[in-house]
């Protein structure tokens, strides 16, 4: 160990009451530790934690010049910061002062009081090795800058950018597709108020628009992200629209002017069942209100020739531009929002439901687009062969609480399907069927639509479609279906024809949730939905500081849920953000530049990309603002390179050493 | 009011549950997918989640003494719908079975004759073990019995009762043995000395005479020295791949389809001779559905020129059982008086109306099964069933010699 | 030392293979230098001085001595507390003093298994009447004597006290050439010290390196490998990352993973250890099968992998002895 | 340049200071293994704090040290541990998938399998060496794991490292014998 004849360590064993003090002789152990090496006083108090006791501690500083302190009392975890504290107001480093947990570890979990006091005398022991090697270290900070980036233009990323925004910040906000509104964009109606969705979203979306702190970046996705809290460089990639966002005022002449006077390409937006033309525009309402050109099917761009109507029909606003690329941009955040939201489950994989098979088979998000006045039907619900269904089923649970597909409970489809039951109910007057396992109805107003959608008549029949069959055998357009489902309430078998059955499909993480996981540095549950902080008190932050969820992409949920979730991700954001600046863990790794031998073995083992290979000097240099202190690269280090704060190769030794020579 | 009968029913289900078979039954949420999955669901008195509820709700009198506990045909339907993950076929239902049969209550005549014919004779048809190797007779190619000349070979062949005894079966028997030469194996077959695997007996619940027939067969395959085990009979090849293994007898099984099918860059030269017919493929349950093979037979089939391939309505996973598993084989009479029917007569239906003029199998059960069903539904001479063995056999020029 | 007067140098080789011995002839025409410098009062192999001529030189009266090999037998540790005696300077010279080396690694084997082996179980040993060699034996003309055989390989430093070392096996030229000149010039590192880089082999190896992910390792033989990638990236388990510079990544520039001769970088505690965690923590899995697979296939003898050199310096300096 | 490993002379890897060696616990017939515990600070220390908040009792014989993060258990501390008397070696963390520090855990993983050869090799029972997984609501468990560890270890017997390096035959007398027989010839008394 450190012979060093300067070190002077006062030593304090707490009784804690009778906690300690009932078994373990605590004037033994404070006696004992006079006798250990560079011990310059050791005391025994009753309550260390205590103001006295605090006291105590500066007082023997300044009296008897002590330079370093253990207190043998309770975990590290509870009073670390108290006796940190104590040290620096009393002048000296704040981590000069070790712990030696003998009341949760030695105390507490024997009756032995030998063997505990043999225990106690190691970890005390250790904890005086430990704090010889100690150094004074000083306290970090890193400013945040006042900036946030919101991931994801739904409902949850519109409300989180515009409570940012409201609140003075700049907020860039990122959407992949050509506009922001994500899923409820394409609803018709919402439960259980059946407000139109668009009433009540499109305001939103154009404050987003029009807002002067929010800089909108639609068709875009982040490419990479770098840095930590309070100063992310994230790269945003901006597809190609191949017009000028500034130049197009949103006239949709261009539209109107294509070549192409057939709309004949499947619309994403309306989920495959309009048409567009190469130049669209996802719905009327877009925001922002500028077509996009799909390069695949752009006869100017994907061979080269065109006639270029749509160049005609801008005139003189020539926002064309055929020689787009894509680009990189970068921005520098002090926090972020990930409201990358949900995917709806592919019911297809499903092979006793015959989605994909029998035409009139649909998934729930298809039924809403049918619904919506500014879908492909203008809001009138049809079959494939255009006639309006008589009798519609609606199977519950697809793809939810199956252990085949996903074990949870989506939260929405209840919800979801007893609307569903009422628009079709009101739009056809078709009889309505809907097939259960439970109806989860536990919201605000919830239990009473489900009371008013039972009492329109629709049936509630218990019981898993098993099998969804052609009624005629073959399955053809316009013929009807067949749902066969053991109606358990009932007890027996029934077969229900129907003409339309509505599949309320899982919404289940976005496909390439993984990708995004990484890019942000938080984890996923096991369903795949990104990771919070803590389940109940930490709901919207997540293991990365300065990275918060809201929305579906933490967990499927409904709009007020999403909506609530979206404004505290926003207040954790802008908490942090008012802060101004952040303290960065004391027990940072470092490389020791001439040890280090640049072979990069540190590199990969990093989560946070702390570290980077300097080219150049051919070393690894470690970051301490992005450092998170687990020591990792520390012992993985081949050279002994990598060096770590408080929990250095020389401390975890001494303490091993004091620790091993007290059995 | 609670007796010893109430607690079995749930002690039952929370053994099944530790069993490490699916999930506990005890996390049904009676859904109702088991009961409207079934083919036969709709004439069961106990389908499925009925069972599981009438068991816990301590009726689990009434449900051994059920006719509908002799109605379930092995599909694996319901237990693959299942949400929950709950194993019904290899778990719930011979459980059940087993309790029956232990509470002393009578199973189906039909099923007593099986079992007798098992024990006396080590196969169900009730056929003298000497008649084995009967198939053989006369055959062309030489056919060892391990059993007299113990040696090592590539393929150690469980030829499987149906195809050792049934005539019908015995030209797709001869067939396959053929092939196997022609593909240059080296294989044996046990003779006289073979005893039928048990997977039926165990479906039944007769899990001792099960573990009977493992041990004794444990005994005859150990001495053998063989790289693969193959079966023709995707109940044996079900019940070698899962369950022998529980009690410790494990062995390279392959059902014909797969071990034909890893040699199909062998067949393709081979394969010569156009066979005119439109042809649909029944999956079998247990190499179908239970094991998710379903691409193998029907390449094997695309190989053949000059066989076009269409597609039942239910077809893969959603295939319709034939009614043959499970002890369904004998329990026709028994299903059809309480309120079933015969499934290989649905299926068979089902068949025909794709147009095809041949429907291929893959099991010996299906052969008899589905022509008893084209005689019922009068499509005998419009629909050929034949076995992929005879189809391939036919386009290799290995087909029979001397049939008439 | 003063400039006028000519210093007095020792060598000496103990448990070794005799290749630091050569090494120091290695320096060519600067061993007249050598000779300029210094009186050698001791050197077996070179110069016929006798062990009892040390014995009575006064103690410290030797400047340097160079200590080439490990401790394995009873005269060995005599000498090294002999030499340790008179010499001002101790150096352990070469890889088997400074941490056991070649010889280290029969400490995976005790007295008795060396003797099995070395007497009686090899294929060219013919000993019908199991002789094998006593301390003490008698013949007509008295009692001949033989070191004891230990059960261990000791360092130097684990014998006597060390004042510096040269690592290496055995050193290059250039370093012994670099301790030298220290020494004349008197311009020591702090007593303890290796004389030699504070970094890895990597520092000098112009192998391009990237970030390292590994799904499985090759055995040299396995794999003709990338003449310009780095070979432990190509899953050859190369040393080179743990090991002190000082070589000029000789083995790497010709294709040849590095074994580890000049041992565990400045402060390290245990050559292998560095070395194994280094190599699990990029293994490219996180499945403990696949791990386990990994490193079962990769390295069927992690001992002898990762401890060529450094087993009798390492934390646990030798495998336990049979109870 | 700093001090070199194992740089005093054949002081067997224990400690240096006379006061820590003069602390040895007596004599005692049963015998007690010695475990060396490494937690990380953010799953198996709360949890070995949770057990002792629960008062959950668990074996003495087991000496704590903190870590941030299972990433930072050095094999060189397992393989000084057990030169310094350890009987056992526990390295404790966050559940795979669950680490404070994302993935971390995955690395005490394979070092920990890499560790399990190697200490085999060198005539350690592996299990001697024992990973176990506690969340820090798993104070029970861990406490389980403790007490279960510490029976199997009293089953694999003392492992007395220190004991197996200082064995060296009949060294004393080797050296003393070397002294006369140089004398003897020599024609001098020692």
């Amino acid at each position: 160990m450190k012979h060093d004849e300067t070190l002077r360590i006062g030593v304090y064993v707490c009784h804690c009451g009778t906690n300690i003090a009932g078994v373990l002789d605590v004037e033994a152990l404070a006696h004992f530790a006079e006798g250990l090496p560079h011990v310059a006083l050791a005391r025994h108090y009753k309550y260390m934690c205590s103001d006295p006791g605090q006291e105590l501690v500066k007082r023997d500083i300044l009296e008897y010049n002590l330079n370093r302190i253990v207190v043998a009392a309770c975990s590290p975890n509870l009073h670390e910061p108290t006796f940190r504290r104590a040290a620096e107001d009393a002048g000296l480093n704040r981590f000069l002062v070790q712990m030696a947990n003998i009341r949760e570890q030695v105390a507490w979990v024997t009756d032995d009081s030998t063997e505990a006091f043999t225990k106690a005398q190691a970890h005390l022991a250790a904890a005086i090795r430990r704090v010889a090697g100690h150094e004074a270290l000083e306290r970090q900070f890193v400013q945040i800058q006042p900036r946030a980036m919101v991931v994801g233009g739904g409902i949850a990323g519109i409300e989180a950018a515009l409570t940012l925004a409201e609140a003075g910040k700049d907020v860039i906000l990122v959407e992949r597709e050509p506009t922001i509104g994500g899923h409820m964009a394409m609803f018709d109606k919402t439960f259980p108020t059946l407000d139109c969705a668009a009433c009540i979203l499109t305001p939103k979306m154009t404050a987003v628009k029009l807002h002067p702190f929010i800089k909108l970046l639609t068709y875009s996705t982040v490419e990479s992200v770098e840095g930590s809290v309070g100063n992310y460089r994230v790269k945003v990639r901006r597809k190609p629209r191949y017009i000028d966002e500034s130049l197009c005022v949103g006239c949709m002449m261009c539209i109107d002017g294509c070549v192409f006077t057939q709309a004949k390409f499947p619309n994403p937006f309306d989920q495959g069942l309009g048409k567009r033309k190469p130049v669209w525009i996802p719905f009327p309402q877009a925001v922002p209100p500028v077509p996009v050109v799909d390069p695949e099917v752009c006869l100017q761009i994907a061979r080269g020739k065109c006639k270029q109507g749509c160049v005609t029909a801008c005139g003189e606003r020539n926002a064309f531009r055929f020689d787009q690329e894509e680009q990189i941009e970068e921005y520098t955040v002090g926090t972020i929002i990930v409201a990358t939201g949900f995917k709806a489950f592919d019911p297809s994989v499903i092979p006793y439901y015959g989605y994909g098979r029998y035409p009139n088979v649909y998934t729930s998000l298809e039924v809403e687009r049918l619904l919506n006045a500014g879908g492909p039907t203008a809001g009138k619900l049809t079959l494939r062969d255009g006639s309006t269904p008589k009798r519609v089923g609606i199977v519950h649970c697809v793809g939810s609480r199956d252990a085949n597909f996903h074990p949870y409970c989506s939260r929405v489809c209840c919800m979801y399907s007893l609307k569903l039951a009422h628009l079709v109910k009101e739009k056809t007057g078709a009889e309505v069927f809907n097939c259960y396992i439970d109806v989860r109805a536990p919201g605000k107003s919830f239990e009473e639509f489900f009371n008013r959608v039972q009492d329109e008549g629709t049936q509630f029949i218990r019981g898993k479609v098993a099998d969804i069959t052609p009624a005629n055998g073959d399955g053809a357009e316009g013929g009807g279906l067949i749902m066969n489902v053991d109606d358990t309430l009932l007890g027996t078998i029934r077969k229900i024809p129907v003409d339309m059955v509505i599949l309320a499909v899982a919404l289940e993480p976005q496909a390439d949730a993984s990708d995004v996981r990484r890019a942000f540095g938080i984890s996923c549950s096991a369903e795949g939905f990104f990771l919070e902080k803590h389940p109940k008190l930490a709901p919207v932050n997540t293991a990365n500081d300065g990275v918060f969820l809201a929305g579906a992409c933490q967990g499927a949920k409904d709009i007020p849920d999403t909506v609530a979730q979206a404004d505290a991700a926003a207040a954790k954001a802008l908490a942090l953000m008012d802060a101004g600046q952040i303290e960065l863990e004391p027990n940072t790794a470092w490389v020791d530049e001439e040890m280090c031998s640049g072979c990069q073995t540190c590199i990969s083992l990093c989560p946070f990309k702390a570290i980077r290979h300097d080219a150049e000097r051919k070393i690894a240099v470690i970051d301490p603002a992005l450092c998170k202190g687990c020591g990792t690269c520390v012992a993985a280090c081949p050279s002994g390179a990598a060096k770590q704060h408080i929990f250095g190769d020389e401390q975890i030794s001494e303490e091993l050493e004091g620790l091993m020579n007290y059995v | 009011m609670s007796t010893a009968m109430d607690r079995q029913g749930v002690e039952l289900l929370e053994r099944l549950g530790k069993s490490g078979e699916g999930k506990s039954p005890q996390g049904c949420m009676q859904c109702g997918l088991c009961a409207a999955s079934c083919p036969l669901g709709y004439a069961m008195e106990f389908p499925p989640r009925k069972l599981i509820l009438q068991a816990e709700s301590g009726n689990l009198e009434k449900v051994l003494a059920s006719p509908s506990l002799w109605m379930c045909i092995g599909c694996y339907t319901c237990s693959l719908r299942c949400p929950r993950d709950i194993e019904l076929t290899d778990g719930l239902w011979p459980a059940l079975r087993d309790q029956s049969l232990q509470a002393g209550i009578q199973p189906p005549a039909e099923l007593q004759e099986t079992f007798q014919n098992l024990f006396k004779y080590g196969n169900n048809l009730g056929k003298s073990p000497r008649q084995r190797l009967d198939w053989a007779k006369d055959l062309d190619v030489r056919v060892l019995d391990l059993s007299k000349e113990p040696r090592p070979v590539d393929v150690l062949w469980l030829v499987g009762c149906y195809p050792s005894y049934y005539p019908r079966n015995q030209v797709v028997t001869r067939a396959f043995a053929r092939i196997l030469t022609e593909l240059g194996v080296t294989w044996g077959v046990l003779g006289a000395k073979e005893k039928a695997v048990g997977e039926c007996e165990r479906m039944f619940g007769e899990e001792g005479l099960f573990e009977t027939l493992v041990e004794e067969n444990r005994k005859l395959l150990d001495k053998c020295e063989f790289q693969t085990l193959l079966t023709l009979d995707p109940h044996a090849f079900r019940a070698l791949q899962k369950f022998y293994p529980q009690h410790g007898a494990w062995y390279p099984v392959k059902h014909y389809t797969t071990f034909l099918h890893e040699r199909m860059e062998q067949l393709k030269p081979l394969v010569l001779k156009p066979v005119k017919a439109t042809v649909t493929y029944h999956d079998n349950c247990c190499v179908g559905r239970r094991c998710e093979s379903f691409d193998p037979p029907r390449e094997l089939l695309g190989l053949i020129p000059g066989v076009e391939l269409v597609e039942m309505e239910r077809n893969r996973e959603n295939s319709l059982c034939c009614g043959g598993g499970g002890g369904g084989m004998w329990l026709d009479a028994h299903i059809v008086a309480h309120g079933g029917h015969r499934l290989s007569d649905e299926r068979i239906r089902q068949a025909a109306a794709t147009g095809a003029d041949t429907l291929a199998v893959s099991c010996p059960y299906e052969l008899s099964r589905f022509e008893d069903a084209a005689k019922v539904t009068s499509l005998e001479g419009k629909l050929r069933v034949r076995d992929i063995i005879e189809l391939l056999a036919e386009s290799m020029d290995l087909g029979e010699r001397n049939v008439s | 030392m003063s400039e006028t007067k000519k210093g007095k140098l020792a060598l000496y080789w103990a448990a070794s293979c005799g290749g630091c011995e050569i090494a120091v002839l290695a320096i060519n025409e600067k061993i007249l230098d050598v000779a300029a410098l210094f009186d050698i009062v001791f050197w077996p192999v070179a110069v016929d001085a006798k062990v009892r001529d040390v014995e009575k030189m006064p103690d410290a009266s030797i400047d340097v001595c160079l200590f080439n090999g490990g401790i394995r037998t009873s005269e060995q540790e005599y000498m090294a507390q002999l030499l340790r005696r008179k010499s001002k300077v101790l150096v352990a010279f070469g890889s088997c003093a400074h941490e056991g080396c070649i010889p280290g690694l029969a400490n995976g084997n005790n007295r008795r298994q060396i003797f099995d082996t070395a007497y009686r179980e090899t294929p060219s040993t013919e000993n019908p009447e199991n002789i094998e060699p006593q301390p003490k034996s008698q013949v007509a003309e008295g009692t001949l004597h033989l070191p004891v055989f230990y059960n261990t390989v000791r360092t130097l430093n684990q014998t006597v006290p060390v004042d510096y070392y040269l690592p290496g096996c055995p050193p290059e030229a250039d370093r012994i050439w670099d301790a030298i000149t220290a020494i004349v010039e008197a311009k020591l590192p702090p007593p303890g010290s290796v004389i030699g880089a504070d970094t890895t082999v990597c520092q000098e190896c112009p192998r391009k390196r990237n970030e390292k992910k590994i799904k499985k390792f090759y055995r040299t033989w396995e794999i003709i490998p990338d003449e310009e990638t780095c070979l432990l990236e190509q899953g050859i388990l190369c040393c080179g990352i743990a090991t002190r510079a000082g070589c000029g990544a000789r083995c790497p520039g010709v294709n040849s993973p590095c074994i580890g001769c000049y041992g565990a970088n400045e402060g390290a505690q245990d050559f292998g250890a560095r070395l194994m965690t280094a190599l699990a923590s990029v293994i490219d899995s996180d499945d403990p099968q696949e791990i386990d697979r990994i490193i079962r296939e990769g390295i069927p003898d992690p001992v002898g992998s990762f401890y060529r050199f450094s087993l009798a310096a390492s934390q646990l300096r030798r495998r336990r002895l049979p109870v | 340049m700093s001090e070199t490993p194992n740089a005093q002379a054949d002081s067997a890897p224990e400690g240096d200071s006379p006061i820590f060696s003069a602390q040895k616990s007596g004599q005692s017939s049963e015998y007690k293994p010695r475990v060396a515990a490494f937690l990380c600070n953010w799953c198996s220390y709360t949890a070995s704090d949770l057990a002792g908040t629960a008062r959950i009792h668990y074996s003495p014989n087991v000496r704590i040290i903190r870590v941030m993060c299972s990433g930072r258990v050095d094999p060189t501390f397992v393989l000084k541990s057990f030169a310094l008397g350890a009987d056992g070696v526990l390295i404790a963390g966050c559940h795979p998938g669950d680490c404070h520090y994302i993935d971390q855990n995955y690395k005490t993983m394979r070092r920990y399998t890499m560790l399990r050869y190697f200490v085999e090799q060198m005539g350690i029972e592996p299990d001697r060496l024992r990973l176990v997984w506690a969340s820090a609501a798993e104070g029970q468990y861990l406490a389980d794991s403790i007490t279960g560890f510490v029976e199997d270890l009293k089953k694999l017997g003392p492992l007395n490292w220190k004991a197996n390096w200082e064995e060296n035959g009949e060294r004393a007398k080797a050296l003393e014998d070397i002294v006369h027989e140089h004398a003897e010839a020599m024609e001098v008394q020692p």
